[in-house]
């Protein structure tokens, strides 16, 4: 099953992954990505495109399920303000084996972080800065296509 | 036929809206060729396109190069490169 | 903070996933492994080498934390019986970036599975067996050596 | 000196104990001597330690393969391939 949320509320990766772990899959890998503790920002914020992110987002689920067998993919992408500590995006797979599972959910974040029309902003004590893309991202999300 | 402009992050703080509704005349065949004609006009629009390696766009919710034609577009989105994940 | 545990009990992966998180990384990796429910199996017996296994699971997270300076290793793994749809085992690892939390999970559970004195027994309704050892979990194993 | 044998999973059930403290002679240099001496007298252990390719082993907690020696050796386990995670 494809589940794909954009949501201003925090992410309950419990509760995603019980969801996960009910379909009956051997192998589940999962990604969490948070809020540094340890950059001086005290609050992230993220802006996305409505329509065309979920859209995005679920072309690349999609895209994984077939190339790698999957029972499950599950992403869920926060956008709004955050603080340091909190969850910005879960990415979990599901598949009878392990490799399939643990390939399928890095290359989704990889290409998650190319491919899905968010940004984020960052503000610190010092004021607040629009994040730049990282060559490296670029890079990584490559190593799928 | 008109074209629902989109910005998002410091493009759309630079042009000072979101969004907007634009009717270029015909001569306007790429995204390139819209960013050049709502420069011209708008010092704002003019400063948020104006290094143009740092931007990129989608035409109906499908990322695009700054080439790629308009021709019966809808959307027209204008951003920096997406930093999510 | 390197975590490891084996025990009988049911594994909780909600608790193991926020004690990782509490640590401040950015970027948190997590494999779960389930008693597949489509396999006929009804029970599935772990048994394991008391002492050795802990040793074995510590020495692992620990190269692991050393290879890519990871904030933490989190593995548990259960023996004992269980059914169908439980927790067989649950391995995360947190970094400051995605790429080695994800590559440092791959290599733990792909090690465990050839490097843990562990063993598994399938009871079916025709009767009980062991499982055998599969030449590919130790080609997986050995990509990381 | 005593050493303390373990058998796991069929190993186990077809030495049809857990544990066992033996007391090898001298000549009894290598976990594979270990088996044989084992075996000579039992057919339980014969049988068990049949194949010896699907047989492994650990002395003092660390795997180790069937040539190895036993010299000061505390514990000696023999178990079949491991199938974990």
């Amino acid at each position: 099953m494809i589940r794909v949320t954009v949501q201003r509320e925090p992410i309950d990766v419990a509760a995603a992954l019980a969801a996960v772990e009910a379909d009956g899959a051997g192998a589940i890998a999962s990604f969490t990505g948070l809020v540094r503790a340890d950059d001086g920002v005290s609050i992230l914020e993220l802006e996305h495109y409505p329509g065309m992110t979920e859209a995005a987002l679920t072309a690349l689920a999609e895209g994984a399920a077939a190339r790698w067998d999957l029972l499950d993919v599950t992403i869920v992408h926060r956008v709004g303000p955050m603080r340091p500590g909190e969850r910005v995006v879960f990415v979990a797979t599901a598949a009878r084996h392990r490799g399939a599972a643990l390939e399928a959910c890095a290359s989704l974040i990889d290409r998650l972080k190319t491919e899905a029309p968010f940004w984020k902003r960052e503000v610190t004590t010092e004021g607040s800065r629009w994040v730049e893309a990282r060559g490296g991202d670029e890079d990584a999300a490559a190593r799928w296509r | 036929m008109a074209i629902e402009m989109l910005y998002f992050a410091w493009v759309r703080e630079g042009v000072g809206r979101g969004s907007e509704r634009v009717d270029p005349p015909a001569d306007v065949a790429t995204v390139a060729d819209l960013l050049d004609w709502l420069a011209a006009d708008s010092p704002a629009h003019a400063q948020a396109f104006g290094d143009r390696a740092k931007l990129r766009a989608a035409v109906d919710q499908a990322f695009v190069p700054l080439d790629a034609g308009i021709a019966g577009a809808r959307e027209v989105a204008i951003f920096p490169p997406v930093t999510g994940g």
